[in-house]
Formats: C-alpha cells, structure tokens, sequence
C-alpha cells in the first residue's frame, strides 16, 4: 500500500476548485478534509497537498476502516486508499463511490535489510525467473480480478527446503495481499514469498505483526523480508533496501454519492 | 513540522482531560466515600452511588480506545464536531473514572474526626468538604494522581484512530515516510520521559508547599 | 438548654443509649463518667447530631433538632464541641483554623473573625501560636486551640469528650485550668472526663452512664461520697485506686 | 477462532507480566520506603535507592510500546527468543514500576510501630517485612493494585505491534476481514469488561478475607 | 546486666540524650519518668537499638551491642520490649502474634511455641483470646497479649514504653496487675510509665530524664519525699496534682 509517482503532479492542480464543493477529481482536493490512512501511499501524496495556501486538511486514521466512518459522517470530504479494500468499503456502503481518476498508481516492492544486498540479489533473481515463467501473474490472478478463486500457492511435493528458513514479517490486515485464515496468513504476498522461498530452497515462516514493526523485524534480523505491500520511496531508501517491484496497485479516492 | 503539532495536541488534551478528570473524579469520590461512611445512607445517595458504581466499571472495564471510538463515530456524528473537544471529552471521562478512586482513597485514610469537626462547627456538608476534607485527601494522594496523569499522557496516544494527530502519531508519519524504525520511536520516546520528568518535578514541588505546614516524622 | 427526652441509639442491632431522659440547665456543668464503650461519647455526641439518634427526642433551646426539619447547620452554631483527638485542620494555621467556621458561616468578616481569634488565642493563653501549623503544636497546645476555635462561633453550649485523655501528664493541668476559667465564666458544659478532680470541683452535677442508661445521677460531693449503684462503685474504686 | 487464542494469549501475557510486576514492585518499594524511613541511609541503600528512582522516571516516563519494541527488537535480537517471554519481560519490568510506587505508598502508610515491634522481636530485617509488613502493605493497596492490573490488562494491547495475537488484535483482524467497524470492537470491549468485573470481584473477595479480622469502622 | 556508658543521640542537630551513663542490674525494676520530649523514650528505644546511638557505647551481658559487628537479633530476643500503642500485628490472631518470633528465630518448634503461648496467656489471663484477632481486644487486653508476646522469647530483661498510657482508665489496673506479678517473679525491667503509683510500689530505681541527662536518681522513697533537682520539684507538682 505504500508510495510511488502519482498521476499528476499534486501541488500544480491546486489553483481551481471551490473549497466548499463535493470532490469529482484529484483537482477538487485542496481546500478539502481529505482521510487517509497512517504510513499508505495515499498519505504520502495527500501530504504534498497539506497545507497549502487553500487550507487543504490531511486526517491520518490508523486504519482504513475508521477514516471511512468519518467519511459517512461527513467529518471528511473524502478518503485516499488502496484500490482492493475501497472495492470491497463501496460495496458494502451504498452511500460511497469510488472516483474513476486514480489518485496515485505504485508498485509494489519486498523489503530487506541494508546490510543483507546477498539476500536481495537472489530475490532479484527469483522474481525475475517467477515473472518469466508466468507464476507472479498466475498468483495474483487466483486474488484479483473476475476470476479470482482465492486459491493459494502450493509448493511443489518435491520442494526442496535444505537452505533454512526465509522469515517474513508482514501486517495481514490488507486483503487480498495478506490477510489470516485461521492461523495462516494467505494472500498475494504469502503466495509470493512461498514461491520465491521455493526458488532458493528455503522453507518460509511468516510472522505476523503492526504494520508499524516490520521495518524494525527486518533491520534487527528477526526477518529476513518485509512483504506487505510495500512501496518505494527515496526516504525509505536510506534505511532500508527494497527489491524490484513484484506488482502493481492504485490508490483511489472515495466520496460520498 | 509534526512533531510541535503532535506535541501541541498531546499537551492540550493531556492538560484539559486531566482537569475534567479531576472535576469528575472529585465528584464521583465525594459520592462513593459520602455513601461508603455513613451508616444508613438515603435514597437520593443510594442512587447515586449506584451510578456512579456503574460507571467506574464500564469506564474503568473497557479499552480508552474503544471509548474514544464510540464518542467518535457513536454519539457526536456531527460532521461539525470539533475533534479535539471529543477526545478530551472522552479521555476526561475516561480519566475522571480513575481519579475517582484514587481520591475516594486519599477521603478515606482522613480521620472521620476531620468531618466531624468541620460540621460540628456548623459547616454545612458542602462547605467541609471543600475547605476541609478535599484539600487534604487532595494532598495525600497527589503522588497517585501523578501516575494517573503520567497514563494518561500516554494513552492520549491512541487518538490516531480518529485522525487525531498527537505525539505518537506524528513520530508514526515520520516513521512511516522514512522506514526509519528506531529514531523516531527514541525521539518520541525522550520528548514522553521530558514530559514525565518536568510532570514529576512540579507535583515534588507542589506536594512539598501543600506539605510546608505538616511536622516532617 | 438542652431536654433529652428517651434518647435511644443503636448501631445495626447493638442498642447503645436505651431510652435516655435528662436536661441540661443554662449554666451547669455536667461531667458524664463512665466505663469505656458504655455511651458517653455516643450520648455526648447525639446532643448535637453528630450521631442520629433511633428514637426519641432533643430539644435545644426549645426546638426540637431531631427533627428532620430543623436546620441542624445552625443549631450546631451555637454547641460548641471538643473531641480527645483535637482535631484541629492540620492543613491550615491556627488562624485559619479558628476563623474558618465563623467566616464560612457568614456570621463575621474575615477582619472581625481575625480579631476575635487573637482575642481567644490570648484568653487560652496562646498568642503567639497564631501563624503556626497545628503540626508544630504540643498536645495541650493543640487542645488550647481547640477549645478557642469552638469558643469562636460564640456558642452557647460547649460539649467535651476527653479533653484530657490524649494528653501528656504535664499538660493535662493546662487545659483543666482553661475549662475550669471557662465555667467560672457562666458558660454551660457538658463535659466527659476521667478527670474526677475536675468534676469534684467545677462539676454541678455528675451522670454515670452504664448499659445504655443514666445508672446514677448526682452532685459531685453525693456522687463521690456516697456512690449507690454497684457497678458505679465498682468503676469509682477500679479508677480512684 | 480469532478471539480465543487472542484472549488466552491475553490472559497469559496479563497475569504472569502482573506476578513479575508484584514481585519487582515489592522489591523496588522495599528499597525506596527503607530509603525514606531510615534517618542515615547506608551507602549501599543510597545506591540501590538511586537506581530505584532511576528505573521508576525511564519505565513510567516512556510508553510502553517503545519498552516493549526496544526488548523484542533491540535487546533479544536473536530469531529464536520466545515471543510471549519477552512481552511477558516487558510488562513484567513496566508494571513493576507502578506497582513498586504503589506499594510504596501502602508501606509508608503502615505505623513505624509494625516494624519496631518486629525487630524487637529478633526478626531480622527480610523476616520483618515478609511476615509481617508485605502482608499488611498488601491488603492496603490492594484496590490501587486493582486498577493497576486493570491499566495492564488493557495495555497488552499493544502486543500487535511485535507480531502477538491479543484479545484488541484479534478485533483488528475482523475489523480488517469484515470491514465491519465498530462490532469487533464492541464485541472484543465486552470481553474486557467481563474480565475486569471477574477481576474487580475476585479482588473484592480477597480483600474481603484479607479483612476479616479487622473490626468494621 | 545491661552497662551504658556515655550514651549519645542527636537527631540532626537536635540533642536528646547528652552522655548517658547508668546501669541496670540483674532484678532491678528500674523506672524512667521525665517530661514529654525529654528523651524517656529514645533512651529505653536505644537499650535494643530501635534507635542506633550516635555515641557511647551499650553492653548487654558484657557485650558491646553498639558495635556494628554484633548480631543485634540475637541480643534483641533477649530483651523484651512493650510499646504504648501495643504494636501487635493486626493481620495475625492472638497466637500467632505470640509464636511468630519463637518459630521464625528457631527457638521453638510451632507445636512448643503453641503450648507456651498458651501458657502465657494464661499468665495474663486471656487464654479463651488465642483465636482472636488484635482489633477485636479491648486496649488492655491488647497490652497483655503484647507483654505475652515479649515474654515468649524468654528475654532475659523487659522494657516498658508508657505501657499503660494508651489505655482506658478502668483497664490501667490490670495491666500494672501484670506487671507487678511480673517484677514480683524476679523479671529485670526497665519501665517509662507516669504511673506514680506503680513506681512507688514496685521501682528499685527511679531516674528523671531531662534535657538529655539522667538529673536525678534515687529509690522510690527518696525521689518522691525527697526531689532535689529544681525541675524534678516543678514535674512532680504537676504530676501529681
Ligand atoms: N460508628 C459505630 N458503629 C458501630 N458501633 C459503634 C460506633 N460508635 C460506637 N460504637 C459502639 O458503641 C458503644 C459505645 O461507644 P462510645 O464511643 O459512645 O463509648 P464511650 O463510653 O465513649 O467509651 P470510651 O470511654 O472508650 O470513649 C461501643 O460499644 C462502641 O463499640
Ligand atoms: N525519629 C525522630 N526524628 C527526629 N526527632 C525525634 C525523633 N524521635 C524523637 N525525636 C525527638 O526527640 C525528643 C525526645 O523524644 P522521645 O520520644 O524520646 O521523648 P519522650 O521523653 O519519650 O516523650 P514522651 O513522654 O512524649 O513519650 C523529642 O524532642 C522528639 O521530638
Ligand atoms: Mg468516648
Ligand atoms: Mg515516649
């Protein structure tokens, strides 16, 4: 869920819109109570509206959930979130919308430590193999889309696991990348990281912590990847490494009908 | 910059809260140790005991952020609700529950004699206990209400669930901009132990001047 | 002054006073003895409310303040009380302390309330104690003080329990002496004591509380001298021993 | 079920960080009271005092999430640690710190008379407060230790954030699965509440019979 | 039996005893009076160490106890020590009040102590209170299961703080009863009391503390028919009227 170019450069759409009005775009959005959710890409680029001469307010929720109340309550004008959740939010409240113009498009990338680049180039390597051979987007196909059966990756019966134990630390509250299933954390992110363990011959634990935390797992050794829907940004590239991306998502802006 | 709005926010709620915490608790402790001390207390005292038993249990028995949830999104859904006002509210509430039981402490360790005195002079029940009774239980547990008002700080940190940036909050933005874990978790951390610390000192210094008057034993 | 007519009080089933009926005349000093737990602090104490009595009935001054309807605030006004424990306000200076009631009670400005203070602070002996803590006091001090903050209202009634039980040997003849000035002075007392020196000599009349009741009723000189209850003689042989 | 294992780890977290919190507080308070009650304070007694007061401002100064971040990431940094040991550690070393003042509090509160009666006796120093002020100083705070159990109980909330299934995370999740906001909360806020009043009763009746052979005042 | 040579104590800056010298011997009923403040209580509180002099020296059965290397427990449990406000440990019964000492010391096993603290309280003459709590005794009562207490440890000397000054005056008798019985067996005592009466009838000694010394000494019969020191003559008057 967390940042890389938006579609439009935020501070240029500025100049137009009447504070009072409803949000119809992203030009609407200064002068405007805007929700977010703490730490997401959307809060990164809501940020660069905070502010500015039009008095834009940026609210950071700590989850998603609670910025959408207050956007049914009309204590805010409109709530910048990932794609997947806002679907399943308007679905199920038929008093919002989603906005057809993205508010942001990101992709999305796994986290390392600085000191582990060892680690990082094999996972490189492994995506690269994993897109080749179609089981990135078969993975993602079984979560997203009109055919999605939420069906997990399963390692191959002669899975090779001889090299240890991959960790990974994730937050599964952010379906369909990773959510729990009784104990199980399942998801595109799991399925991913199972499929790249295989690669390198590992076995693959996943815990599961505050979104907040991870960061701290991976530089302290407690995990080896951070998988959570993770984007990059130069900020977040002086204290940790990240992969190259493994899948693409949009942050979207939902208002009231 | 975050930091001096969060700081700001943590500062105001934790100050207001705490005197609508003190307000009620004061209130709340006059009734619970009022009921507690007599024999055979009326009607009147008896339902307002009940209340306010009721309240300290559900107050005390649910989580803050639960609270600060419901006066939130369940009861001031007024799009015009002025956010900082509801937190305070809330916590004040929250708060003024703990206060109340820490204080009926401090009413209950006083000699009844102190009462006793105070009406027999005539002084109507009002008026013994705010001359009489409340400065002094008010003393003696001035070190307790220093933990409750140090907790209350920092559960104030929960109001990012409603979009409220505080302290906490603020170093979670940055965290979250820069995946820097640590330094912005520390800095938080030493701006709560600075609050703690001038907090602890100026209650020394008041606890001293309140105790100026008393023989050192 | 005072009627008490069957006081009765119990705590839960533990009946204390049994239907207890006796007057307190303007200018008496009663001293009420007694063995430990027989009554007399709850009898001491019924006369101005600080206990609610269970049945029966007192009048002050012609009024009945057991009556619900009566403003006690007022009546109390006028008793003036002293307790074993001093129970001086240890969080205010002897000033303060004294002052406090008759400003509070509207009855004086703080002015006036001060200057009739230094009045009493002089008449108990103790002028100089004005700014000090009650914490900095000795316990006859303490008691001094007491008595001048009751004697502040301007009472019409000053009731006693154990002025002098809490004291040091040496300072119970200080207060005695205070008490003694103040009977002299015409003021009516009711006064619960061991001190039988005391009652032998400001006494008007002496009451033995025992089992709930008034066992025996006298002068100070019949009460002593010829005891009739055997329990009373019993308590006086045990305590002058 | 979500709620189950959150509960249970909820429950076992509580109660075992509340016992290391009892035994530490009662350690630190005996340090601190001895500190305050002694006239000349040895050297040694002056050191652990320091080092007391030092533990008390840094654990009450600064939120417990930093504690507990800073012990599962900085302190048992190896991947094998078990988890619930080390939130167990925190909380146990955090609640320490409260219940130490408020033990404190119930010592000081005890006459010097207990004591004296105790060394006069020939007891030594460790058999004097064993037997005969811990017991006392016990019963005394025993409402303040409730609340503060209350405050831990709730506080182990925050457990989510190294990656443990509490009773608040198990809602989050349902919250996240559901996206129904506010009857997880609700919900995992009555488990609270039931578990506080199991407690507030247990506590009633404890100190009931710690009472029974006081004489009603 | 008890040898103190120059004894010294100041708090901070204030001097309360000045170089104490004295001793107790073995059978002696030695009486400690003096005006409130004088320092009656810190010099019986130093004879075990309650408080720790800040000069001379203390033996206790030709030990010096005031030498930080001495195991002052040990000494401690032979001398017993009863306090104004009894002091007995309210959590606990009668019984256990009296074995908690023997057993946690290992002088006795529970069922030896139990049979002695029995008979203690037979000695006191309150052996149907075993099972009862310290709240539910009247004060003294309370004192003599305080004294049982001190005897349980068979201490070699017992010392008495104003044993009876907390009490109610018809109970003052039975706790003197006590301790004359007790003097009367041969028991060394050391005891702090205003009780006149008791000093007369039971004292082999009689000291005044004042102003940090002992200013004067004699047997019973002198000291009262005969004070020397000014402020002993002043004391006595007030005490005694
Ligand atoms: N608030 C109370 N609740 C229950 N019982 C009480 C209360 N106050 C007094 N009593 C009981 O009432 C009886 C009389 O008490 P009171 O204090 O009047 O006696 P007293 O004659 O003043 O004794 P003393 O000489 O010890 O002061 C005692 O048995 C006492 O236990
Ligand atoms: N712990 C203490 N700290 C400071 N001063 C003390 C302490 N204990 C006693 N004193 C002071 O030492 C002096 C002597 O006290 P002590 O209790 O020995 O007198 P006492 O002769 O026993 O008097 P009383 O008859 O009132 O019991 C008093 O002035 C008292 O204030
Ligand atoms: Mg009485
Ligand atoms: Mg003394």
């Amino acid at each position: 869920a967390c940042g890389s170019e938006p579609k439009s450069d935020a501070a240029a759409g500025s100049s137009s819109s009447e504070a009072s009005g409803a949000v119809t775009g992203m030009d609407d959005l200064p002068g405007k109570k805007i929700g977010v959710q703490t730490g997401t890409t959307g809060d990164i680029y809501a940020t660069d509206y905070e502010g500015d001469e039009a008095g834009t307010v940026v609210e950071r929720y700590n989850k998603g959930v609670d910025a959408v109340m207050s956007l049914k309550q009309g204590k805010i004008d409109c709530v910048i979130i990932d794609n997947e959740p806002a679907k399943v939010f308007v679905s199920e409240n038929d008093d919002l919308k989603i906005l057809d113009e993205p508010f942001a498009e990101e992709e999305y990338a796994i986290c390392v430590d600085k000191s582990n680049s060892e680690l990082k180039d094999k996972i490189n390597q492994a995506l690269t193999d994993l897109k080749a051979d179609g089981t990135l987007d078969e993975i993602i196909g079984h979560w997203i889309g009109d055919s999605a059966d939420q069906k997990s990756y399963e390692s191959a019966a002669d899975a090779d696991h001889s090299n240890g134990t991959l960790v990974m630390a994730t937050n599964a509250e952010f379906p369909p990348y990773e959510s729990l299933d009784g104990e199980n954390v399942v998801g595109i992110d799991a399925d991913i990281a199972r499929a790249i363990a295989d690669k390198l011959g590992m076995d693959l634990r996943i815990d599961n912590m505050e979104f907040d935390s991870i960061i701290m797992a991976v530089t302290s050794g407690k995990a080896d990847i951070g998988v959570a829907g993770m984007t990059v940004t130069e900020d977040r590239l002086e204290n940790v490494d990240f992969t190259d991306t493994y899948a693409k998502a949009k942050q979207v802006i939902i208002v009231k009908k | 910059m975050y930091i001096v709005n969060g700081l700001k926010n943590t500062l105001i709620i934790t100050v207001f809260a705490a005197l609508l915490g003190i307000a009620l608790g004061f209130v709340l402790a006059i009734i619970r140790s009022s009921h507690d001390k007599s024999d055979k207390p009326g009607i009147v005292l008896r339902i307002l005991n009940f209340i306010a038993k009721v309240y300290l249990t559900v107050i005390r028995g649910t989580p803050v952020l639960v609270q600060v949830m419901i006066w939130y999104f369940g009861v001031f859904t007024s799009p015009n609700t002025v956010k900082i006002m509801v937190i305070i509210l809330a916590f004040g509430i929250n708060s003024g529950a703990y206060v109340a039981e820490t204080v009926r402490s401090g009413i209950m360790s006083l000699d009844i004699g102190q009462t006793e005195a105070g009406r027999s002079l005539g002084l109507n029940f009002f008026q013994t206990m705010t001359n009489i009774i409340m400065p002094q239980a008010f003393k003696n547990v001035l070190p307790a209400l220093g933990n409750e008002f140090i907790t209350l700080l920092k559960e104030t940190s929960i109001c990012g669930y409603v979009g409220m940036m505080d302290l906490t909050k603020a170093g979670d933005i940055i965290r979250s901009q820069t995946y820097d874990q640590m330094m912005p978790l520390l800095g938080v951390a030493v701006i709560y132990l600075v609050i703690v610390m001038i907090l602890v000192w100026l209650l020394g210094k008041l606890e001293r001047r309140l105790r100026s008057g008393e023989r050192r034993s | 002054m005072i009627a008490v007519s069957d006081l009765k009080k119990a705590f839960g089933n533990h009946v204390v006073l049994d239907g207890i009926t006796t007057e307190i005349r303007k200018g008496e000093v009663v001293v009420i003895i007694g063995p430990s737990g027989s009554g007399k602090s709850t009898f001491l104490r019924s006369l101005n409310l600080l206990e609610r009595p269970t049945g029966g009935h007192i009048y002050f001054e012609g009024v009945d303040i057991t009556d619900p309807k009566t403003d006690i605030n007022l009546h109390r006004q006028k008793m003036g009380m002293v307790f074993q424990q001093f129970n001086l306000f240890p969080h205010m200076t002897v000033m303060k302390n004294i002052t406090l009631a008759p400003v509070k009670c509207g009855k004086m400005s703080q002015q006036e309330a001060d200057h009739k203070a230094l009045e009493l602070l002089e008449r108990v002996g103790l002028p100089e104690k004005a700014d000090s803590y009650p914490d900095m006091l000795s316990g006859g001090q303490k008691q001094r003080v007491a008595i001048a903050r009751a004697l502040a209202m301007g009472p019409d009634v000053m009731l006693f329990d154990e002025p002098t039980s809490a004291l040091d040997p040496e300072m119970v003849g200080e207060v005695l002496a205070i008490m003694k000035e103040l009977a002299r002075s015409g003021m009516t007392m009711a006064v619960v004591t061991h001190e039988m020196g005391f009652a032998r000599e400001v006494g008007t009349r002496v009451l033995f509380i025992n089992d709930g009741n008034i066992q025996e009723e006298n002068t100070p000189q019949e009460f002593f001298s010829n005891p009739k209850h055997p329990r009373l003689k019993e308590f006086l042989s045990k305590v002058l021993a």
